[in-house]
């Protein structure tokens, strides 16, 4: 199987700012690949190398094993769902979502029907005839998926397109874009800040810090195997330890990290943290209890229904050996 | 635009095109400001000279009433629009009332109707209401056609302006006069600079309404009255080319000030949001 | 009527023709106004028009004291109510005035006068004398197509005058070369002359590639925009000579028409004393002597050819045509009531003429 | 806690203040008064003082405005002379917007997309100052540019373009003897002196254009120029007409500039103008102000249907 | 202790459009206290009737028991950080801080000197020279809450303050936010969508629906004591368990809901509820694993480590009695 899309040592860079830094990746065709990292870390100017909106000033890009220095972007086979929608706002929802088809020169009542096609595909069948300004935010955000995908393209770029929604909005597409995902089998990629939505919607990911990739893999090993202090802060709100308290649990004396879920309260002597209570957090579905263990703040998550100490009581944290997580890029 | 989008060889060569055609007719104007001939033109120039320069500051007395005249005219207007305009579009910026849409076409309608309009419709009110013509009738016509410039730069930056930053003024315990002096007009003020630049350009230049609406003395002649005068009745011919170019390099850098103004205004502006 | 003069103004407001009113400005040697200004501390204010139809409009508006109407006007402006008789024993010089003017039927309703004869003259034909090195001999060169005597058609280079007035001009031609017509003045004009005055205009507009009604831009024209030949007035004649051009100006065989102008006073004059002033002084000072040779015109008053209060001389002034007073058809406003019995109207040739130049 | 939860009124400020939030609509109203006062009873008022007079009619010898109602005068408007006038002035109105929206757009899209920092001041100034430079010397300079021994003759001649020169000038009805005594001289005139006044709202509208739009379009597989025509013509239209409006009616109303360059024949404005100045004919004038009105009404609201209100 | 904040019986109708439609509420003094509540429900009116901007068209407001029917914005003792900040863009940052005292009169030493304290008390000293363009997200977010905070107000509204910004900064200001409700002992208002916002950073919530309150309490009660199925659904993803489901379960027949992450996988025979797994979202913390019982679906939380059920295989959940909360608010 040919990779979807190659990145090698792929360099954009805009005068000093190196906004994209030398990055290798690789999708393999049919993935939900994210690409997560903080602002301004070079998400969207790889999105748009692929797309072509950018050239690289170093490096190669392939699609489909082709190089593509030489394709503008109209000629390639890729289409993007853009952040703010970029609906045409003078073209009603069948005219915006036939538009790749129009321009091909499909004519007119093929379009249409083909249009129809992908708004019942999004769920907005009988919308046709709106404008943009008429839709809810969820409502254009499809209308932005149906149209980049009435040109059945083989690569469907996202930057970002649930930003603007709000959470339950965003949850309930989610399932929509995954489940689309899956029927068309389609290789998305899927930029986000948002380290929840990374994790729960891709099939592999890369987190990007500073035009560079910090770590690439499953949602699963990046999660649960950060390769450095960076990844296991921005993915989910780890515990780095440092690393004379990674040996004083028993590991090398390396940088570690601890997720707060895997540790607990400590009942009776078997306590490996102690400390005082510095912050309590409700969060429905559980307490963030925050200890103070000899200067590194611990988090950890206690499950609904077990009982929480109060702020300022001592308290101690254990957890299972395997759950401590020596990161291999960090010295 | 991909941001390596280059603009095509012929939008290039349109929009220069486009702008040596504003301006070759103006080099033409600078020419003739040096050419020997005094009563009518003939191309090319017989010979150049810069006495006509002398001649305009030193024995042409006549070119200063209208052009104080012109000065005097174009600053009321500029003023009586500031100020009507910048309440309609205070008004306008509000939430929807009754009659908003007809207000917006009565302020479009001066500069709408075409100048000869204006101008004979207020010259025979006048007639009617036995108003003699004065530096007042030439100003009000002016300001008619002035108050749509400054309203619509007005209104533009009104609509721009993010409502928020008036509550947030009231928020923190201004009154009106307090927000309206200390947040509103700061913010507005470029608008209303570029508007009354513009407003003050077109009053300065307006020779259609005022023919109707200046009296037949000497002291009702604006500057382009005057030029008109000049044009029709060649003598020292390369005097009207002389004040013309004057008055162009004159209002070279308040442009460029406004421009920089407006410009960085709008950024401004823009950042609330 | 004014029976008395009592003590100026301070200021006369006067309609008048490009070139009439003149205070050293366009050339130092031309002033007939600073004088009286000094004099009588009447400050002359000068609003021009370039038609006879302005000037009734602005005489109708008001806020003027004189106007020197052509003979086209002057009726209009009588019957019309705007100016008002005038008492000729406040005009100590009423009596130099040429007799042939001063019972003028332009002027003189009833026996009553409106005004004081002002400056007449003809409608010359000007040329230019590198395409005609003899002088035309008849009009035809602006109503006909014909070739030149430099080998170029006449098309495109000649102009007619931009006032319904001209109408008369053709009419006055067709009077020579259709006699059939039955022409006796080009001022009362049945249906059938008229139509064939109209058509002999259409036929003109085809030569005509722009109709002058300002005398400057005319000037301009006959400088750059190739014209070598048109009706025209001394004054531009002149004007054009002395910048060394090569013009001149002929009366053709079939005759001209010409304008007698008046100076005519409002009915609402609001500087009474000084536009009598003015009238005395247009017939006292130097001012018909020198208008006479800065507009290449004829003083209404034969003294000032000869007696040296200006620049005109017996010569000067016969060249100017101060003989050819029968010759030419003044112009005067055409009524529908006429010798002919029924005429045409001057409303009518208003907006025919307009629709002539409108290519209709 | 010190403070108060309400602080104490300061002052008449305060109260006005006050009186203004709890009656929203004083302070509209006191807002609009000077204005509408100034242009509903001042401008409306003479316009329907002028539009009055078209009722009345004139005596035709002495030229006296006859205060009496009658239809007289609009009979005399569908004169066909005058109807020449009024359809010859639309045309030369509609082929100047034409002309202006062509010529305007490379300038405003180059000043909108491309021209940056310095540039984009050289672009501005570039616009501006014609506005700044005496409307009379342009058209005057024009005179000379296009008379028969004017510039664009000189050059033609010198260029050996002669013969396309005299080609064009022999194009029936808009040609002529010489640029400035033809429709094209009046034309060339027209778009330039009106051309500032398309460009501006043109780039205003232009520079709302999000390159994202731009973008997706490319994306979708659209060349350059499909982009042009299906979303940036588009979405700059309601620019393109907001700038019409001021070039149609300025065109519409001008009297100088045709009997300066061109070939006599009357244009509305000239007409107008000579009526009412030059012929005293007010009802007649009136009338003939009524055209322009309506057209401009019907072109105003169709306007505001587009949207172009917005971009003015 | 008189309330901060009463409403009784509000109603802000604009035309037809019910924004606010009949509230009853009480704040007391130095409460967190939070509005919740999806898109359009009435929050954002609610807070511009405290602060002025809006008029009750029906029922009255009272600010430490006083009527404010005739009191205009600028004399309530009430400061709002608004949603998009709205910094006065021509000022710099310290001007803007010291604008409330400005149009109060205090002279310029005093009020620089005071907007220096709140500066550092957001920690921004040093920051006040520049505008507020040259901020980041964060930093203006910061400024407009010294500006509000500067003249001392009885009760603070906060409108959506951490809507616009990435979900790490937005964790760092809801620790700072809290902590410095904490110190100030201001009463604070705060208006969100956020359910994870609300129950983490308020003592006492409303949650809004179509103008009305559909719920009040502590952030405990009415995540695990949900009167309405909407507040069920709206304040964290609980499953709603329809009348015949519930007495199934042992309850009687009326709705109920039950929390997923009081659910587990059942082991041996204890399962209470049994259906093929229809969908696995990998979140972190934990996996999310929604079965289909008899045409409800029904979503468990299972913790990270566990062993979880391939997509389409039968599986079994189970969940201690107390778990399944009655719905009162339902009939
Ligand atoms: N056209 C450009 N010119 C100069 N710098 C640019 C340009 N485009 C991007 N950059 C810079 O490159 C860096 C990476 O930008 P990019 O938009 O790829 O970030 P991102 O990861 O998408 O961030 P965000 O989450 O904020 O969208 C930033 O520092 C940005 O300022
Ligand atoms: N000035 C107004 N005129 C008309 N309707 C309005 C106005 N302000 C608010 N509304 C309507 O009142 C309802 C409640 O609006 P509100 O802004 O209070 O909602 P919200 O809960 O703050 O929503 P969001 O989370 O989207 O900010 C909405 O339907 C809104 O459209
Ligand atoms: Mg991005
Ligand atoms: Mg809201």
């Amino acid at each position: 199987m040919t990779a979807a899309v190659e990145f090698l040592n792929v360099q954009r860079h805009f005068g000093t700012v190196k906004a994209v830094d030398g990055v290798d990746l690789t999708i393999r065709e049919g993935a939900f690949f994210a690409m997560l990292g903080p602002s301004g870390s070079g998400k969207t100017t790889c999105l748009r190398l692929i797309s072509g909106f950018e050239k690289p000033t170093g490096g190669a890009i392939r699609i489909f094993g082709q190089d593509v220095s030489d394709v503008p972007p109209n000629r390639r086979n890729v289409n993007t769902v853009f952040q703010d929608y970029a609906l045409f706002p003078h073209m009603n929802v069948r005219d915006n979502v036939a538009y790749g088809l129009m321009v091909k020169g499909v004519d007119r009542t093929k379009r249409h029907a083909k249009a129809e096609e992908m708004l019942s595909l999004v769920k907005l069948s009988g919308y046709g005839d709106r404008k943009p300004g008429q839709l809810s935010g969820g409502q254009r955000q499809r209308v932005a998926l149906a149209r980049a995908l009435v040109n059945e393209p083989r690569v469907l770029l996202l930057d970002e397109p649930l930003g603007a929604l709000d959470l339950k909005l965003r949850e309930a597409m989610q399932d929509e874009l995954k489940a689309l995902q899956h029927r068309l089998g389609i290789t998305f990629v899927f930029v986000t800040h948002d380290q929840h939505e990374a994790l729960s919607m891709a099939d592999s990911l890369a987190v990007f810090n500073e035009g560079k990739i910090a770590q690439i893999g499953t949602p699963e090993e990046v999660y649960a195997r950060p390769a450095t202090r960076f990844v296991a802060d921005f993915v989910g709100s780890s515990n780095v330890l440092p690393p004379d308290l990674t040996r004083s649990l028993g590991g090398p004396a390396r940088w570690s990290s601890l997720r707060p879920e895997s540790l607990r309260l400590a009942t009776g002597g078997d306590a490996k943290l102690t400390g005082p209570v510095r912050a309590l957090r409700y969060l429905g579905a559980g307490t963030r209890v925050v200890i103070d263990a000899k200067g590194t703040e611990i988090a950890a998550l206690i499950p609904a229904g077990q009982p929480v100490p109060p702020e300022g009581a001592a308290a101690g944290l254990t957890f299972d050996a395997p759950a401590l997580h020596v990161m291999e890029g960090e010295k | 635009m991909p941001s390596e989008d280059r603009p095509s060889l012929g939008l290039r060569l349109g929009a220069l095109g486009g702008l040596l055609f504003l301006h070759l007719p103006i080099l033409l104007i600078f020419l003739y400001a040096f050419t020997t001939e005094e009563r009518s033109f003939q191309f090319p120039p017989p010979g150049l000279t810069t006495k006509w320069f002398a001649v305009a500051w030193f024995d042409r007395p006549d070119i200063w009433p209208p052009l104080w005249l012109s000065l005097k005219v174009a600053a009321i207007a500029t003023a009586v629009a500031l100020v009507l305009g910048t309440l309609v579009s205070a008004a306008m910026s509000r939430a929807s009332f009754f009659g908003r849409e007809q207000i917006s076409l009565l302020i479009l309608l001066p500069i709408a109707l075409p100048g000869v309009i204006t101008g004979m419709s207020l010259r025979s009110a006048f007639g009617m209401m036995d108003i003699p013509f004065s530096v007042w009738t030439i100003v009000l016509g002016h300001a008619t056609f002035c108050i749509v410039i400054v309203y619509n730069n007005a209104v533009a930056r009104f609509r721009r302006l993010s409502g928020g930053i008036l509550e947030a003024s009231a928020d923190l315990g201004a009154n009106a006069f307090q927000t309206f002096r200390h947040i509103l007009l700061p913010n507005l003020g470029s608008a209303l600079l570029a508007g009354g630049m513009l407003a003050f350009a077109l009053s300065f230049d307006e020779v259609i309404v005022t023919t109707f609406t200046a009296g037949t003395g000497l002291e009702s002649k604006t500057l382009p009255i005057w030029m008109l005068d000049e044009l029709i009745r060649p003598r020292q011919r390369p005097v009207t080319n002389v004040v013309a170019i004057v008055v162009f390099v004159a209002t070279f850098f308040p442009i460029l000030i406004a421009y920089y103004l407006t410009r960085g205004g709008s950024e401004t502006a823009g950042s609330g949001k | 009527q004014m029976t008395a003069i009592g003590a100026g103004e301070g200021q006369v407001d006067i309609v008048a023709w490009p070139g009439y009113i003149e205070r050293g400005e366009t050339d130092k040697a031309f002033d007939w106004v600073t004088k009286f200004e000094a004099a009588t501390g009447c400050k002359v204010n000068v609003k021009t028009a370039n038609t006879s139809d302005e000037m009734v409009a602005l005489m109708n508006e008001g806020g003027f004291d004189l106007v020197t109407a052509s003979g086209d006007a002057s009726l209009r402006l009588v019957s019309g109510g705007r100016v008002q008789p005038i008492n000729v024993d406040l005009i100590p010089s009423w009596g130099t005035v040429d007799d042939r003017l001063k019972s003028a039927p332009w002027h003189t309703v009833d026996g009553v006068h409106y005004g004081v004869p002002y400056m007449w003259g003809p409608n010359v034909l000007m040329y230019n004398t590198e395409v005609f090195k003899e002088a035309p001999t008849s009009w035809n060169v602006v109503f006909e197509e014909m070739t030149l005597p430099d080998g170029k058609s006449n098309k495109g280079r000649v102009q007619a005058y931009d006032g319904p007035i001209h109408v008369a001009d053709a009419a006055q031609y067709l009077m020579a070369h259709k006699p059939e017509l039955g022409i006796t003045s080009p001022y009362e004009l049945n249906e059938d002359q008229y139509k064939a005055a109209l058509d002999l205009l259409r036929q003109q507009r085809e030569l005509t590639s722009r109709y002058w009604h300002d005398a400057f831009i005319q000037i301009d024209d006959f400088k750059n925009e190739g014209v070598v030949a048109s009706g025209s007035w001394p004054f531009q004649v002149n004007l054009l000579k002395a910048d060394g051009q090569p013009i001149a100006s002929t009366i053709p065989s079939e005759g001209a028409t010409g304008w007698a102008d008046t100076t005519m006073m409002h009915v609402d004059a609001a500087h009474p004393n000084c536009a009598y002033m003015w009238m005395e002084h247009t017939l006292s000072s130097n001012l018909q002597s020198d208008l006479a040779v800065w507009f290449g015109a004829n003083p209404s008053v034969p003294a000032a050819c000869t007696d040296g209060r200006g620049m005109s001389t017996a010569e000067s002034c016969t060249a100017n045509g101060m003989d050819d007073f029968e010759k030419i058809r003044f112009w005067t406003t055409p009524v529908s009531k006429c010798s002919q019995g029924e005429c045409v109207p001057y409303y009518r040739w208003v907006s025919d003429y307009i629709g002539v130049i409108g290519g209709r | 806690m010190t403070t108060q939860a309400i602080l104490p009124e300061r002052g008449l400020p305060d109260r006005l203040t006050a009186t203004f939030w709890r009656r929203p609509r004083l302070l509209l109203v006191l807002l609009l008064t000077p204005p509408l006062l100034w242009l509903g009873v001042v401008y409306l008022g003479s316009l329907a003082a002028l539009l009055w007079q078209s009722f009345y009619s004139i005596d035709e010898f002495s030229g006296m405005v006859v205060p009496e109602f009658t239809l007289k005068t609009y009979a005399e408007l569908f004169r066909p002379s005058n109807l020449d006038i009024i359809i010859r002035t639309v045309g030369m109105s509609a082929a100047v917007t034409l002309g202006c929206a062509v010529l305007a757009f490379p300038i405003a899209y180059y000043a909108a997309r491309y021209a940056r920092g310095r540039w984009k001041a050289v672009f501005y100034l570039g616009i501006m100052l014609p506005l700044w430079s005496s409307y009379l010397v342009k058209v005057y300079a024009w005179k000379l540019i296009l008379a028969k021994e004017g510039i664009i003759g000189w050059a033609a001649t010198g260029m050996g373009l002669g013969g396309v020169l005299d080609a064009v000038l022999a194009i029936p009805v808009i040609g002529g003897n010489s640029l400035s005594t033809s429709y094209i001289g009046t034309f060339l005139v027209f778009v330039y002196v009106w051309l500032p006044y398309m460009i501006l709202p043109m780039q205003a509208a232009l520079e709302r254009v999000p390159t994202s739009m731009l973008e997706a379009s490319a994306d979708l597989g659209a060349s350059r120029s499909q982009t042009f025509r299906t979303v940036i013509l588009p979405l700059a239209m309601p620019g393109v007409i907001a700038g019409s409006i001021f070039t149609f009616s300025l065109t519409l109303g001008d009297y100088i500039i045709p009997s300066i360059i061109g070939n006599s024949a009357n244009f509305i404005g000239m007409a107008v103008y000579q009526f009412q100045g030059t012929a005293g004919n007010i009802p007649l004038a009136a009338a003939f102000a009524v055209v322009p009105i309506l057209i401009m009404l019907v072109y105003l609201t169709l306007a505001r249907r587009a949207g172009a209100f917005d971009a003015l």
